[in-house]
Order: structure tokens, then C-alpha cells, then sequence
């Protein structure tokens, strides 16, 4: 760290493919509690996104997050296209006009975007969303954040997983599985799921750097 | 997958474009959209409503854009929520300076873009108010949950706020009598098939040849119970059962019913579903305002169909009962 | 069979039950007849209009009973014809002394039992005559046989028949312009899958899985080709290309479309139809006039769809357009 | 012969008995070439007819098959109904008042109820229909009427049967059958069939006597 926006925008070619390689695997989670399609809608809207930023090297990174965000909104659809949408969109205001990002502004990124998903959704953790996944991840990275970036990274990731894999324990609460009421229990919630995805992709780029 | 499609992909497209070509009188597609508005939109001083959802649920929701009902439907992809930018549009197009109303049917992908697009609507100065229908008694309802879903009830919704809207209604009056409808109409349905998704090419479900799901959603989503098949009446009399007891439904109730078709079911099967109904509502003391019985809200070619009550008072009797003139929706 | 039923043997009774029960307000049902009347019949001196044939393919007919177009409407079971003394007591219950019109589809059953009824009311002294309607292009025309089906186009006779007893019109002239309707109509249908007449319980056909049947009648009768599935602008380019060349439509004609559903096909599929029969109707400078989508002459849940066409003129145009207030047919 | 109101009645439940015993058959040639209810809906004519008529037997020959034939008519339906109800209307006219029926009645009777046929279905011969049993039938017991009515029946019967034959080689004309255009061929028509069920029947009945 700290990322340019050029970096920032290969961070985001590697979400993009590792969400479209998972594209199977996360409909296939929704398929079970949902309706299908959340690796497709997902995948379609960070194939947009790509072809939206591609050129904007030489922009800020408030810029491009914020085109990241408004093109997630306006391409995924259903639930987690506002919902990621937004966290993007937030995440943008809070590096406005800069060039780069430190792990300082990383930090705030996550906190911005975890509450537009709660502003958006109105999720509170244990209700088998993305939240799971992304508070989690949160809390640990601030805790540890004194004893260096990588640390802090690769506990906040493993707090991540850990989240990710407790929707598998609880009823859904919000969003289409919560229909299934008892019947959700046993299967791990795709939003929580791409939320890992993308977490671990960040992660994995900062802490080669 | 034995459908009349040219391209999964292009099934809503190439659905608008027929249905502007069959509709001129009534509609008009916003260019570069999947936005279906009144042909003389925006009605200048009236209060605009909009719906809409994602698509399979045909004539929902823009066989219902017309005089007296709505302004705008805006359809996403199939089964999923449209997107905040085409429902923006939608509100800027059908904005007749008197404000908006969506009209959301309640699934969290639906409530989350439709309030979004209602904030960017705000923020460019136009007055957007919401209603969220949630008339489906098959899924228990709690505070800790997003809540019932949002079924055929809906077009009640459409008609008797569109009534108002055209009558001159203010955005809060027609907000209300919205939100007074939502209050009194519960539906519930069932199915005997799947349907299948254009783009996925395979049925979202299955059920076996002598079972049937009790309580199932528009999409699909898992019902109160899966049964082996019953006949028609015992399938009535539970789906009366439970939307009787919601709300409650008392003798001496005056209803309006909508026995609706999911896509699949012959005419002849709602009505024999519709001659139960009219038995049951007897025996309860409850007196049959008036019958809708077709498709109005449905599942792309899933069979089955479900049965709405809405409970009305002299406003809504009046509302109900004045013109509509829509593709779908008719009344003289 | 997944149907939502109670017994096949009484389907049409209790779907009759149930049609009146929802629609009080259109219709009444003759005592002891599957027989379902205008609720004011007789309407004194107007010329009546009769029609029906087995059941199975509702809303046809007693869903076209009101205002504006038939006076009755006669349910044999499932697709079979009724029989004369049900035809004969709704003539007697419609007739208002101005003459009763009986609108036929061509199906020999059909035919000889309507034609025996009007006889019986003949010698009783009521005035009858009677038209046939032909307009499935499908089935070769020729001399020597029964020659065409009627299918969909039949629902344009009701309404523009109807349309001209309404406005006064003497037996003479309605028949007259029913003929001219009969003239000017023509309809070819496709299935996707078969239906299942509930007293038989197995489809009445067989199709695989990746084959369709162009031209097939409405109550699963052969077509002109078993194919493997095409594309719906194929299909339409087929069937259209069969029904232009037959009257002939010509450039310059002016035309009402009607896509008619046969049960099981979801609405967009039958709007992706429309689509495709606008731009070539375009192409061939035939002109629009007003265009129907909808389900109006089905086969239970039979999969598949037909479109007819209407080759207007003033007269027809200005009957088309009359007002019409009944269950499946209304127009402001 | 002479045939009374009472074996009249006994030939009419024969036919009944024969009509249904032969259900499945007669639907079955349906189903190749039709709508596969020709045997279900005959079978409840007679049933029908036998409810009616049971109690007739002090009644002259007229009303009696004038009563079958308005039973037929109503309960019938399809093409079937108003041809075999028109037939036997016909046929109680021919003896209307009559408490017998001799053999010069019966051959009238066979006249009238053809003519009674073809004026309701306007079939020809060799167009795959009733008339194709009917009619040859007849020719054959009006050229062999003088050789005593035995022998004529018989060689009627063997017409009727030879034209219900022949209907398998034959493209139909009329009735539902006809739109399958040369695909009808190779099939029997049901309701030349169900004609020579009925004229065997009663060919049985008078030989015996
Ligand atoms: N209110 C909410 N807050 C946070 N996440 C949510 C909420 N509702 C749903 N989600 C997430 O969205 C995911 C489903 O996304 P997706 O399949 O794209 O949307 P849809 O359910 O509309 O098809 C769920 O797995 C869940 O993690
Ligand atoms: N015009 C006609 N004249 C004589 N017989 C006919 C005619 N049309 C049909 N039929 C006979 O009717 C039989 C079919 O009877 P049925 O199955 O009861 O009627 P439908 O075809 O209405 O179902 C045919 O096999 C044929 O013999
Ligand atoms: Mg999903
Ligand atoms: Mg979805
Ligand atoms: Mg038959
Ligand atoms: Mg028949």
C-alpha cells in the first residue's frame, strides 16, 4: 500500500474474475435458498463494471469506486445489486478526489461500505447475509490493525471465512431465503459467500505488494 | 424448454416491443428502457403511479398502465428486481408535477431498488411517496423478517389507487387509500407445476406427478406445505382457511375476490375454484362485492393459481367500481 | 392428471356454477341447462345471438355474454358438441322477438346439432338462422369435404355481430354482416404440448420434447406438420405466410389481429408473437388496425397459440370498435 | 315377423348390450381418426334409451322409436347423436301408430333412416362414414326381398359388413376424420362400425325368429 488507481483497477479485474470463476458455485448456494441467480447477476454486473473503468487510470479513486457502484447498481438487479451497489458507492465518497488509497483509508472503506449494506438492507449480523461476512471482517482488521497491515489483514480475512461459514448454522432473516424459515439451516449464504470472494481478492493483491 | 422465444435473453425486450405494437392506444415504451408508460404520460396535476417488478408475472404490471390505474410499469429481468436507473426513468417520465407513488411489492431485491430510485427522484426535486404490498398469508409474518410477500393482491392496489389518482387525489389520499387496501387484502396460492425460466432453461422446481405445494410464491419460493394432490375443493377450502383467519375476515364482511390464474391453469379450473370460494364466503356470512377470476398476476406457465380477498368499505367499493381502461384491466 | 378439480364428470356444471357465482352482474344460468344467458334476456326487440360448442376452450363462449355481444352461450362437455335441446332452450330463453342468430364453429357435430335446434325453434315459430365459421386456414379447403375448422376468428363474429344486433340491427343484417366477418377472417394455430380432457385423464395427443405441431385444431385435431421446435419469429413467419396468401391480405388492407393463447402459454410468449406479426404485416404494408392478445378460444392447458386476422372496412371497423361489456371481452 | 312394441324393445336393449360391450372397441377406432369417444358417448345414448323405453311396451312401434331417437338426439352429442337420433326419428315415422313391425316396414324403416342420414350429414357413399354400412345394406335386402327375408337379411348383413370394411381403404370426407386428409386411410371408421353393431343386432333378433 498504498494502491493507485491503476492498481485499483487490476483489484478490480481480479474480483471480477474470481466472482465469474465462482459464478457456478455462488447460483448454485442461491439455487438452495434463493432463486439462482446471484453468481449470474453478480458476474454480469462486474463484466460491466470492467468495461466501465477499464480507461480510468488516470482518475481518481473516488471516481472509479463510485463508477463501480453506480454500474453494480444499474446491472445486477435483486438484492445484492443495491446492496453492493452501495457499499461501492460509499466506499467512493470516501476517498473522494484521491489518487491513491492507504490502509488507513482501506479501513474506512470497509466501514463505509458495511454501512450502506446496513443503511440499504437493514441487516444486523446473525440474520445469514452478506453482513455475516463483512462485520466480522471489520472488527478484526481495527483491532489488529497496530500490529502492521498484513496481520491485520490476514486475521480480518480468517474472521471473514469464519463468518462466512456460520450462515451455514442459522436461519435467514432478510432477503428471499428467509422465506424458508427452519429449511434454511444446513446451506451457506451465497452474499455472505461473494462477499469472502472479494474480500480474499483485495487481500490477496495488498498483501503481495 | 418448449417455448415461443427467439433468445432467453431478449424474452423482455422483444415482450415490450409486442406489446407496444399490440397497444399504441394505451402505451408507449421509454427509448433505451424496459418502461412501459401511459401513451399520454406524464398527466399533467395527476398523481403518477408507478409499479413493477421482475417479469414473468404478465399482464403485471404494465397491462396494467392505462386510465385509472397506473402510469408506469417498469419490468426487470425475469424474476428479478429492475434496477434503480429504469425505475428513475419511469418516475421522471410519469411525473406530473402532483408526485409519484411506487407501488412495491415486498421482496427485498424489489423494496431496495425501488427506494433507491425513489432517493434519486427526490434528489432531482420530484415528490415520490411508497407503498409496499405484502398480502401473501403463506409466509408467517414477524418482526424479525423481511415479512410477507407481495402477490395478486397487488393489482387491487393498482386499481383502487389508480381510481383515486385519476379522481384527482392528493399524493398523501392516494398513498393512503393505498396503504388502506394493503391492510385489507390477503391472498395465498399453490401450485401443481413449475415454471422455467427462460435464461435457465430448466424448471426452478420440481414436484412429483401426484404432488402439489400449498402456500407457493410467484417465483417459485417454497410454500406452507407440499401434499399429494388434492381435489380442487379440499385445496380451496385450505387456502380459504388460512386468509380468512388473518385478518380476520368477519360475517357481515363485504369482499371483493380475485381468483387468479398462475399461467399454466384453464379457465375452467379457476372457476370451479371460484364456485367453492363463493360457497365458503356464503357459510361465513361474507357477501361477494364483486369477482375477478383470470391472469393477473402470474408465473410465467406455472399451474396453479391463487385466491385474493380484499375487504372493502364504501371508499374502496366506489374506488373499485370506477373505470379503468388498461390492456389488461377493463371496466366500463 | 394435475388438474384442480373435483370430479371430471361434473367439471362443466361446477365451472358454470362458479362463472355465474363471479359474474352476476353479465350472466345467469338456465335452471337444469348448461346454458349461460345475458342476465336481462330476453332484450326485447333485439336480434339475439347464440353460440357454444364443447367446453374446454374458455373463455369461449359464455365468457363473450353480455353487452354487445352474445345473448347465450351453450357448454357441451369437454369438446363435444352440445346437444339440440340444450341449444333449443337457449334460443327460447334469448329470443326477443326479433330473431335469433346462431354463430357456429365447423365441426360436423357442431353443425347438426345446431342446425337441428334451430329447426325445433323454428317450428315454435322464433325466427333463426345460422352462419359457420371456417377460418383455420390450416385444413385444406375443398368441396368434397367438411372444409376448415373454426377456431379463434369466431370470437370476431361474436364481437362484431354482436355489435350490430346492439345497434338494432334486423336478423337479416346481422347475419349479413356476420358473413361478411366469416368473409374476411382467417387463423392458423400451433401446440407446444398436448391438453387432457379430464374425463379421459391422458393427453390427447403425444409430442416429444423437442417437437411442435403447426396447424393443429383446438381440440388437439392433426395439423399440416410436426417439426422439430423452432424459434417463435419462425413460427410465425410460418403460420403468417399461410394466412396472408389465403384470403388474400394485400397491401394496403387494413386488419385486426387477434394472438390468441390456447391455455398454457404465458403472456409474453404470445406478446414475442406479436412482435414478430407486426413487422410483418409492416413489411407488407398491411396496416393494424387493433390488435388483441389474449387467451379468447383455448384448449384447456394445451401449450401454443394461433393468430388470426381480420381484413377490416368501415362498417366492420365501426362494429369492432362498439362498446362490448362481458366477462372476457370489454371495450370502453 | 311380424315384430312387436315389446321385442322391439327387447332388439333395442340388444343393441344396448351390444353397443356397450363394444365401447372400448368403438372408442379405440375413434381415437386413430377422431376424438376418441365415439363408443363412450353411443354407450350412454342407449343407456339412456333404455331408462326411457323400458316401460313402453304397451306403446305403438312409432312412439317407441321416436322416443330412442329424441333420447339419442339429447344425449348423444357430437356427430354421432343427432345422425342416429335423426335415423331413428325417422324411422318411428314410418310407423307411427303401429303396434308391429313386418319385414315391409323394416326395409322402409331401413329407407328412411338412411335418408334421414344423409339429409342431416349430406354423405355419399364412399366418403367414410355411417352411410357406407347403411346404404349397401340396404340395396342388398330391397334386390334379395323376394327370396324370403331370411336370406335377404343375410346378404344384407354381408353388404353392411363388406362396406364397413371397405371404409378402411377409403380418404374420409366428412365428420372429424376428414381433416386428417390421406392419413385416415388404412383405418376403420368407427361410426360404419357402430351401424353394422346395430343392423347385425337386428338381423339376429328376426333371423332367430
Ligand atoms: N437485507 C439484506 N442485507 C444484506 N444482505 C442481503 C439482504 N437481503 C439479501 N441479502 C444478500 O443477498 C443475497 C442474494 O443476492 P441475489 O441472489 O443477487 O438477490 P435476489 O435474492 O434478489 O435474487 C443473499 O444471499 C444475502 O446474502
Ligand atoms: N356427415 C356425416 N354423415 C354420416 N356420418 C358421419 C358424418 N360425420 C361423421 N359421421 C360419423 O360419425 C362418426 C363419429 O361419431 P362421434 O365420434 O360420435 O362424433 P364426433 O366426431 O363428433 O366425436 C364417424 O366415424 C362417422 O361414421
Ligand atoms: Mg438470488
Ligand atoms: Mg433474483
Ligand atoms: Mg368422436
Ligand atoms: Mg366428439
Amino acid at each position: 500500500m498504498p494502491v493507485t488507481a491503476k492498481e485499483l483497477i487490476e483489484i478490480l479485474r481480479d474480483i471480477y474474475e474470481n466472482i465469474s470463476a465462482n459464478k457456478e458455485y455462488l447460483t448454485q448456494l442461491d439455487s438452495a435458498i434463493g432463486d439462482a441467480d446471484h453468481g449470474i447477476n453478480l458476474t454480469k454486473g462486474f463484466k460491466s463494471v470492467m468495461e466501465k473503468i477499464e480507461n480510468m487510470g488516470d482518475k481518481d479513486c473516488g471516481s472509479i469506486l463510485k463508477t463501480v457502484g453506480m454500474t453494480l447498481v444499474s446491472t445486477v438487479g435483486g438484492a445484492s445489486g443495491p446492496l453492493y451497489g452501495t457499499a461501492f458507492m460509499r466506499a467512493g465518497q470516501v476517498v473522494a478526489q484521491k489518487t491513491s488509497i492507504d490502509f488507513e483509508d482501506y479501513i474506512k472503506i470497509l466501514e463505509a461500505a458495511l454501512d450502506g449494506i446496513k443503511t440499504r438492507g437493514k441487516a444486523e449480523k446473525g440474520e445469514k447475509t452478506i453482513v455475516d461476512t463483512l462485520e466480522p471482517a471489520i472488527e478484526e482488521i481495527k483491532i489488529n490493525k497496530d500490529k502492521g497491515k498484513d496481520i491485520a489483514l490476514e486475521l480480518s480475512l480468517k474472521a471473514a471465512e469464519k463468518g462466512m461459514e456460520y450462515t451455514k448454522e442459522i436461519i435467514a432473516k432478510k432477503g428471499r431465503a428467509s422465506y424458508l424459515g427452519e429449511r434454511s439451516i444446513g446451506h451457506q449464504d451465497p452474499g455472505a459467500t461473494s462477499c469472502y470472494i472479494i474480500l480474499k481478492t483485495v487481500a490477496d493483491k495488498i498483501l503481495k505488494k | 424448454m418448449k417455448k415461443l422465444i427467439n433468445n432467453p435473453e431478449f424474452v423482455v425486450e422483444e415482450m415490450l416491443q409486442g406489446m407496444v405494437k399490440a397497444y399504441p392506444q394505451y402505451v408507449k415504451k421509454l427509448e433505451g428502457y424496459n418502461v412501459i408508460v401511459r401513451k399520454d404520460a406524464p398527466v399533467k396535476g395527476k398523481v403518477a403511479l408507478v409499479s413493477g417488478g421482475g417479469s414473468g408475472h404478465e399482464p403485471s404490471h404494465a397491462g396494467f398502465v392505462g386510465k385509472g390505474m397506473l402510469d408506469a410499469g417498469v419490468a426487470g429481468n425475469v424474476f428479478t428486481s429492475p434496477t434503480p436507473d429504469q425505475i428513475f426513468e419511469a418516475i421522471k417520465a410519469v411525473d406530473g408535477g402532483a408526485g409519484v407513488l411506487l407501488i412495491i411489492k415486498n421482496y427485498t431485491g424489489d423494496v431496495m431498488n425501488f427506494e433507491m430510485a425513489g432517493e434519486m427522484a427526490q434528489t432531482e426535486g420530484i415528490n415520490v411517496a411508497s407503498v409496499i404490498v405484502n398480502d401473501d398469508v403463506a409466509v408467517e409474518n414477524s418482526t424479525y423478517t423481511v415479512g410477507r410477500r407481495g402477490i395478486a393482491g397487488t393489482v387491487f392496489v393498482h386499481k383502487i389507487a389508480g381510481a383515486k389518482a385519476q379522481a384527482g387525489g392528493t399524493l398523501e389520499e392516494v398513498k393512503a387509500v393505498a396503504e388502506k387496501v394493503i391492510k385489507n387484502v390477503r391472498s395465498m396460492g399453490m401450485a401443481l407445476t413449475p415454471c422455467i425460466v427462460p435464461a435457465a432453461g430448466k424448471p426452478n422446481f420440481t414436484l412429483a406427478d401426484d404432488e402439489m405445494e400449498i402456500g407457493m410464491g410467484i417465483h417459485g419460493e417454497p410454500g406452507t406445505m407440499r401434499t399429494k394432490l388434492m381435489k380442487a375443493d379440499e385445496v380451496v377450502d385450505h387456502l380459504m382457511s388460512k386468509i380468512l383467519k388473518d385478518l380476520p375476515y368477519n360475517s357481515g364482511d363485504e369482499v371483493a375476490v380475485m381468483i387468479n390464474g398462475l399461467g399454466g391453469t384453464p379457465l375452467m379450473e379457476l372457476f370451479i375454484m371460484n364456485k367453492r370460494v363463493s360457497e365458503i364466503l356464503d357459510q361465513n356470512g361474507i357477501k361477494v362485492y364483486k369477482t375477478f377470476v383470470g391472469e393477473y398476476m402470474t408465473s410465467l406457465e406455472m399451474a396453479g393459481g391463487s385466491i385474493t380477498l380484499l375487504k372493502l368499505d364504501d371508499e374502496l367499493k366506489e374506488l373499485l367500481d370506477a373505470p379503468a381502461d388498461t390492456p389488461a384491466f377493463k371496466q366500463l
